[in-house]
């Protein structure tokens, strides 16, 4: 019998939760993005464990799609970084804030 | 040939179309005699209709003649349609006349006016609106006249609207005019409410079923119109400042026609006085007090036509007491005659204030008689026409009024006679300084002859004023000089009519008195008239005879030969009371600044405050919101953490 | 709880023990190390974890895609622009710029761990079974994900396909450098244009400035980084306050 | 009833048309733009004037009526109609909107401005003629659109502060009534299980007291702002006073009635408990409207700003009018928005004249203009006392309607509201002495008096002015049957209870012209 899935939507809660908080303490929108990437694979995990609680091949289905989602994110994501830093020699996210109100 | 009555308005109404379309083109002096004909011939027409009015039956005098459906909506029916009855007809009769003859001078005296056209427009406009308010056959057509006849009264006082004063009087008297018409309307809605017509006859008809209360506030409300329009207490003043309108105008609307509206209205609605004793009764105290009112105030004028504006006033208190007490033939009879000598004695004044070259201060004329024999006889004989004097028209006029007042209050009798003495005096005053005594103006040389030199008391007066020789040039010199006869014949016309106008209504025999008797079908057993035997009538003659002597008298002792009396001009008496000045203080400056504090406070600050106040609440609101958008991506990432903790919280309670 | 870990059997409670140990300092790993290289590397870290987890979890096509798209691809490519711009120095982690930041993000943190796991407390593992495939059908795991994606999920699939070439378009697109414009490291060597004075010496200070970054035939106005206004896909300047 | 030709859906689909016709011209164009706007306009006057001679008297209801189903989903439909309320509406509609171009000058050549003019037209009339609420609200909230383009592109110095306040500010307010238009129709639907937005159903909704207080609030909320009402009034002097002159004639001649038939159409036919339990409040407001306005316009120096004041004290009087009840009082009302989008509408244009020559609003800077322009001053003096209420011009016959009719029910307001006839007196007299009378400021040939482009334009609503003063049996006639209809629905529903839930069209149905 394999572990149960409690304890795979805990971990993917931890990793969830560590995600965000980097997120939101990291200035490098580098490190920012893998954040992100965090936060995804959190939410991967938790789709995988309810496939297989669910014995629905459609959570992994989703994965697949995120994995997808996640590499356009990625490309776009940094060629936006890449075009900020041209203009901006080290720039941090916090440094962009022109749509300040 | 009752048919023909609706000509009686349409003429002048015509008369004012064409000079609307083209006034300009006739100019002067053929748009003068397109007007004077247009209202000479629905004079003819008025004749005629009269005479066909008088061959039938005494009951079947009253003939109604409907044009159209004016207003119709509800239960509310007016038509447009006249009703031509003796009252009607001898209120039509003799403004057709008088107005006749007044055009007729005004050709003359407006000769050199600019918008000469433009004045016989209005003349004929206020001649067509004054028609349809006696002619008309219900409430709501009398208020269009009424209103029309303001309208023109508006115009032709402003019709020298360059000056501010005439101006400013113009707007006055619309305003104070307007006041009464409130009255006037919330009368007819009260009318309407509690007989559901405006149509003399039905309302009429249906008097019995209002209560009393209600009809003495119908008669109240009217009268407050009628004082509006007739100048009484406590709408008189804008009647001295109409005086600012060419002279010809202040004869025609402001002493012979349209001030008398208010006394025919009260005149046309006896049934509700007489139902309403109460409102009659205060009728007749405010009348009264009018009267004696507009004499003392007439005391103290210098202005000779403002004079003659509050003689007009105390002459219309008159004709209201005689209304108040149920005496409304006397009132009628009264308007009638008035209308002769003091349309008389303004168109006397005109002429002296045309060659005096628009001077109109007593003080500065005297012994006109001497250039200007045909006004001063003719001034002369409305002097004492309107004092009184035996057997000229005023005479039995007034002593009608004063005869019935005796026998329903002497009080009343007693306010009466002192102003009929007043009248005598003051109008002798009058006429003393204009035409006789010292000569106070200088004469302009005629081609090659000496100047007149001033009379040696004038001259001894002015030395002493200036204290050096008299100077000539300080006055321009002057030729004045009767007026054509387009001016002389209104006068000697009038001037006739003020002497033997009191025909028409002799007490003396009941063959006689033909104006009660044509009224009578008008008036029937609701007018007030107490027999007196023969001997009471002659005592009552001999009483207003006294008086008239006594008054005229006084002007001759105290005016014959002197021009400086102070002690007899007081200061209250020549600025009226004070009451114009306390309108002036209390009325219309402290509700000019409620206004501008309305405008300035409740509506800048308080309304429109409020609407801008909100809008700069959001603003506010706004600027202070904008500040959650810092502008940093870890900022809004916290706040969607936030939220996250917020639905999970939601989540967390729904689910356990 | 420890008792079901302890039912499972002793090789995949060691293997979830190890696995999900990997994850969570792997992750942490990345929040907590100085210099984004090292964060990346972390994340590769977590990155295996998962994967471990995924074939643990009878996702074994999944578990493949992982390791060589994320660690292997995307990971790569986070490296490869940390390396293009030269930005692997150590952030400074010790200061934090935005008050109040990072005391509150733990909290939430913490609050948003706390309400998870307490909802996990009740009913974990809710919802209705779908009719796209079972995974204990003989089939294998690749076959299954196949058939799901191209049967059920064709659609999705196809529109990713399209977002995938959107993106790679955009990518494109964005980093491409117009025509003239210097790069990061040279501005930074010859210093003779400092970037907010090459935008104050626009023709209208404050009013957005746009770059052409497809054409880019604008002609370079010396050392102006202001190109004509093309109206294709272009990008916005505002100067900094 | 058999009409072929749909006057109703041409009288709004033409000007709409001719707006998208007027867009589409190159801006060059002048002579073309200002030929095809005016003609185009006139086009909507003959439809307009031909459905008024086709139109049945005697009969209360609605006639060629037009419904074609729209949003059939929720009951929505192209639903017109015209009955004796909206006929003359729509024909001074049709009437000041090419009177509007011509008094444009040049600006009837901005292909911009005619075609938001005509859009405004079109707006105007569908409001008039929508018996579908949906289709009403769409109308009323199209006409803000060009009005503040017109503000704002046309307008003078303060223009874009008064449009966006005009905006803003009826904007907000119709969002009241567009709750209130999606409420009634649930409670409608709920009730008898059919969604519709048509305004004669929904006119047997059987509301609980509360529920029809708070409608009528909504709805009234619009309209009162609209109008305006006080206090709901400050948008309109800055709007009548920014607005170029076809604006501010609109504005105030047609625009203003847009709130007032809508309390006579909607509030009255649909929440008539609620009408009869809130009259007292809106007859204090319309009475302090009267008085309020007459205070405020007799302190005002600005020619504009003072019409705007004196507007909002007449509106006074149709908002008694309506709420008195009364077939006197409603057919004054009905009778007194033409009257005042007459008079109103020739004042504007007298004073865009006055202010072509002397390029001032101010009547401190005018002074004997009378010698100056007689003629103009004549004109002008014959629209002020239409509008001071001097009998004989159309100004008295709907003030006085109104007030016998709201004296037999509402005493003390009608007595209160005849001060402001009085006071009207007071700031128009006033307002033309400093402008007419005096010694003239101006130099002998320096301004001319009207030309005949001018004396064209305002000839119409002179004559119009005089006519219904002296005849307005015509209008009475046609007014009457439908007015009657709208008072025996408000007497029904108001005075029965409990009222009969769902029987069809109980009071719109009844009248002169209805079958049994």
């Amino acid at each position: 019998m394999s572990i149960s899935a409690s304890w795979y939507l805990t971990l993917a809660a931890v990793l969830f939760t560590i995600g965000a908080v980097g997120l939101l303490i990291r200035r490098n929108v580098l490190v920012m993005f893998m954040c992100v990437e965090l936060m995804l694979n959190a939410a991967n995990l938790t789709f995988v464990t309810f496939a297989r609680k669910l014995n629905d091949i459609a959570g992994q289905t989703a994965v697949f799609f995120v994995l997808v989602v996640a590499a356009a994110e990625v490309v776009v994501g940094l060629g936006i970084i890449v075009s900020i830093y041209r203009r901006r020699l080290g720039a941090t996210a916090d440094d962009v804030h022109e749509l300040k109100g | 040939m009752l048919r023909i009555a609706f000509l009686v308005p349409l003429l002048p109404l015509a008369g004012f179309v064409l000079l609307l379309a083209s006034g300009r083109k006739l100019g002067n002096p053929l748009a003068g005699w397109l007007a004077t004909f247009m209202v000479a011939a629905s004079f003819v027409v008025t004749v005629i209709v009269f005479a066909g009015l008088f061959r039938l039956p005494v009951a079947g005098r009253s003939y109604t003649q409907t044009w159209f459906t004016w207003i119709s909506s509800g239960h509310l029916h007016v038509d447009m349609g006249l009703l031509i009855d003796p009252l009607s007809m001898t209120m039509a009769a003799f403004v057709t006349g008088v107005s006749a003859l007044i055009h007729l001078y005004s050709i003359g005296y407006m000769e050199h006016d600019e918008d000469f056209p433009k004045f016989f427009l209005y003349l004929n406009l206020f001649v067509a609106a004054m028609l349809i308010l006696v002619l008309a056959d219900n409430f709501l057509l009398l208020f269009l006249g009424w209103e029309g006849v303001g309208v023109c009264s508006y115009f032709l006082i402003g019709f020298w609207f360059e000056r501010d004063s005439a101006s400013s009087a113009a707007k006055k008297a619309m305003i104070f005019n307007r006041i009464g018409d409130a009255a006037f309307l919330i009368a007819l809605f009260l009318i309407y409410e509690r007989t559901g017509s405006l149509e003399y006859r039905t309302v009429f008809s249906h008097l019995s079923s209002v209560g009393e209360p209600s009809l003495v506030a119908i008669a109240l409300l009217l009268f407050g119109g009628a004082a509006g329009k007739s100048a009484q207490i406590p709408l008189f003043p804008w009647l001295a400042d109409a005086m600012e309108g060419p002279t010809p105008v202040s004869a025609l609307i402001h002493a012979a026609t349209m001030v008398t509206a208010g006394v025919y209205l009260m005149c046309r609605i006896n049934p509700i006085l007489y139902r309403a004793p109460d409102a009659a009764h205060v009728i007749a105290i405010v009348g009264a007090a009018t009267a004696l009112l507009g004499a003392t105030i007439a005391c103290a004028q210098n202005d000779i036509k403002k004079i003659l504006a509050y003689s007009t006033i105390s002459q219309l208190g008159y004709m209201f007491l005689a209304v108040g007490i149920g005496a409304y033939d006397a009132a009628i009879f009264l308007m009638l005659t008035h209308a002769f000598y003091k349309a008389l004695l303004f168109l006397g004044a005109g002429s002296v204030i045309h060659a005096m070259n628009d001077e109109q201060d007593v003080k500065s004329m005297g012994a006109l008689a001497r250039v200007m024999p045909i006004t001063a006889v003719t001034f002369l004989i409305g002097w004492l026409s309107i004092g009184g004097f035996p057997l000229l028209s005023g005479f039995w006029s007034k002593g009608d009024i004063l005869l019935n007042s005796f026998a329903f209050s002497p009080a009343l009798w007693a306010v009466g006679a002192v102003t009929a003495m007043l009248t005598a005096y003051y109008l002798g005053r009058a006429y003393l300084l204009v035409f006789r005594g010292e000569q106070r103006w200088v004469e302009a040389k005629p081609a090659g002859a000496k100047p007149k030199p001033l009379s040696a008391k004038a001259k001894a007066a002015a030395a002493k004023s200036s204290g050096q020789e008299v100077v000539v040039a300080a006055k321009p010199a002057l030729h004045p000089h009767d007026p054509s006869w387009v001016m002389s014949l209104p006068l000697v016309v009038l001037g006739c009519l003020s002497a033997v106008g009191g025909l028409i209504n002799l007490p003396i025999h009941p063959d006689f008195d033909f104006l009660d008797r044509w009224l009578s079908p008008v008036f029937a057993s609701r007018l007030f008239a107490h027999q007196w035997g023969l001997g009471g009538v002659w005592t009552f003659a001999l009483i207003d005879a006294a008086l008239a002597l006594l008054g005229i008298g006084l002007a001759v002792a105290m005016w014959g030969r002197t021009s400086k009396r102070p002690t007899l001009e007081p200061v209250f008496l020549r600025r009226a009371w004070y009451i114009d000045w306390a309108y002036d203080r209390f009325i219309a400056r402290s509700s000019t600044e409620l206004a501008v504090e309305t405008s300035a406070v409740v509506e800048t600050e308080g309304i429109d405050g409020a609407v801008n106040g909100f809008a700069f609440l959001v603003r506010a609101g706004g600027r202070q919101l904008r500040k959650v958008q810092t502008g940093y991506v870890r900022n809004y990432a916290l706040g969607f953490a936030a939220g996250l903790v917020v639905v999970l919280a939601y989540v967390l309670t729904r689910a356990s | 709880m420890t008792n079901l870990l302890l039912a499972a059997t002793i090789p995949d409670a060691i293997t979830f023990v190890l696995a999900a140990l990997i994850c969570v300092v792997g992750a942490l790993g990345v929040v907590l190390a100085r210099n984004p290289v090292h964060s990346a590397l972390m994340l590769v870290m977590t990155l295996f974890g998962v994967a471990v987890l995924f074939i643990e979890e009878n996702a074994q096509f999944l578990a493949a895609v992982q390791v060589i798209v994320y660690a292997g691809a995307i990971v790569v490519l986070f490296l490869f622009v940390i390396m293009l711009l030269g930005v692997d120095r150590n952030e400074v982690i010790a200061k934090e710029s935005l008050p109040g930041q990072r005391p509150v993000a733990i909290c939430l943190g913490i609050l948003a761990l706390a309400e998870v796991l307490l909802l996990a407390h009740g009913k974990w593992s809710t919802g209705a079974h779908s009719v796209s495939g079972t995974i204990g059908s003989p089939a294998s795991n690749v076959q299954q994900i196949g058939k799901s994606i191209f049967t059920t999920y064709l659609l999705a699939f196809e529109v990713t396909s399209a977002l995938l070439v959107v993106a790679v378009v955009g990518a494109v697109v964005l980093a491409r450098r117009p025509r003239g414009m210097p790069g990061p490291l040279e501005k930074a060597a010859g210093a003779d244009l400092d970037p907010d004075d090459a935008v104050d010496a626009g023709p209208e200070p404050g009013k957005a400035e746009l770059f052409d970054a497809s054409l880019g035939d604008g002609e370079p106005d010396g050392d102006r980084l202001v190109v004509e206004p093309e109206g294709e896909l272009a990008e916005s300047e505002v100067p900094s306050p | 009833m058999t009409n072929t030709f749909p006057y109703l859906t041409a009288l709004v689909l033409v000007p709409a048309g001719a707006a998208v016709v007027v867009a589409a011209i190159p801006g060059a164009q002048r002579r073309v733009v200002q030929v095809v706007g005016l003609i185009s306009s006139l086009a909507v006057l003959g439809i307009a004037a031909a459905a008024t001679v086709a139109f049945t008297v005697g009969d209360g209801g609605y006639q060629f009526v037009s419904v074609h189903p729209w949003i059939s989903a929720f009951g929505i439909s192209w639903s017109l109609g015209m009955d004796g309320i909206s006929l003359f509406l729509v024909l001074m509609t049709a009437l000041l909107f090419p009177i509007a171009l011509g008094a444009s000058g040049d600006r009837a050549g901005d292909k911009s401005f005619v075609a938001w003019i005509l859009l405004l037209e079109a707006g105007c009339i569908g409001s008039f003629l929508a018996l579908d609420l949906l289709l009403f609200f769409i109308f009323f909230e199209l006409t803000l659109v060009p009005v503040y383009f017109l503000i704002s592109g046309w307008g003078h110095e303060r223009r874009g502060y008064a449009a966006g306040k005009f905006f803003l500010y009826t904007l907000g307010a119709s969002a009241f009534l567009f709750v209130g238009i999606l409420a009634l129709v649930s409670i409608h639907a709920s009730q008898t299980g059919v969604t519709t937005f048509d305004v004669r159903a929904l006119a047997n909704t059987h509301l609980s007291g509360t529920a029809g207080v708070l409608l009528f609030l909504a709805f009234t909320a619009a309209f009162a702002v609209k109008t305006p009402i006080f206090p709901f009034h400050t948008w309109s002097p800055d709007a009548y006073r920014e607005a170029p002159a076809a604006g501010s004639m609109l504005l105030a001649g047609v625009m203003a009635k847009l709130g007032t038939y809508g309390i006579i159409r909607f509030d009255l036919a649909l929440f008539p408990r609620a009408v009869v339990t809130l009259a007292p409040l809106l007859l204090t407001l319309g009475a302090i409207g009267i008085i309020y306005g007459a205070i405020v316009a007799a302190v005002e120096r600005d020619l504009k700003r003072l019409v705007a004041y004196s507007s909002l004290a007449h509106l006074g009087f149709i908002v008694i009018g309506a709420f008195a009840l009364t077939r006197e009082s409603l057919t004054g009302a009905v009778l007194q928005m033409v009257n005042h989008g007459l008079y109103t509408a020739a004042l504007f244009i007298l004073i865009a004249i006055i202010y072509r020559r002397l390029g001032t609003f101010s009547v401190r800077e005018m002074r004997g203009l009378q010698r100056r322009v007689p003629i103009l001053a004549g004109v002008f003096t014959v629209v002020m006392l239409a509008s001071i209420g001097v009998p004989g011009l159309n100004g008295f016959v709907g003030e006085f309607l109104i007030l016998a009719g709201t004296f037999l029910t509402h005493r003390w307001w009608a007595v209160v509201a005849t001060g402001g006839v009085v006071l009207s007196a007071v700031y128009l007299l006033w307002a033309y002495q400093q402008a007419f009378h005096g010694k003239p400021k101006i130099e002998p040939g320096a301004i001319s008096d009207l030309s005949w482009r001018e004396g064209l334009v305002l000839a119409p609503l002179v004559i119009l002015i005089v006519l219904l003063g002296i005849f307005p049996g015509p209008l009475l006639d046609r007014i009457g049957p439908s007015v009657s209809q709208v008072v025996n629905h408000v007497e029904l529903v108001a005075h029965q209870r409990p009222p009969q839930v769902g029987a069809p069209g109980v009071a719109l149905r009844q009248g002169p012209g209805a079958k049994p």
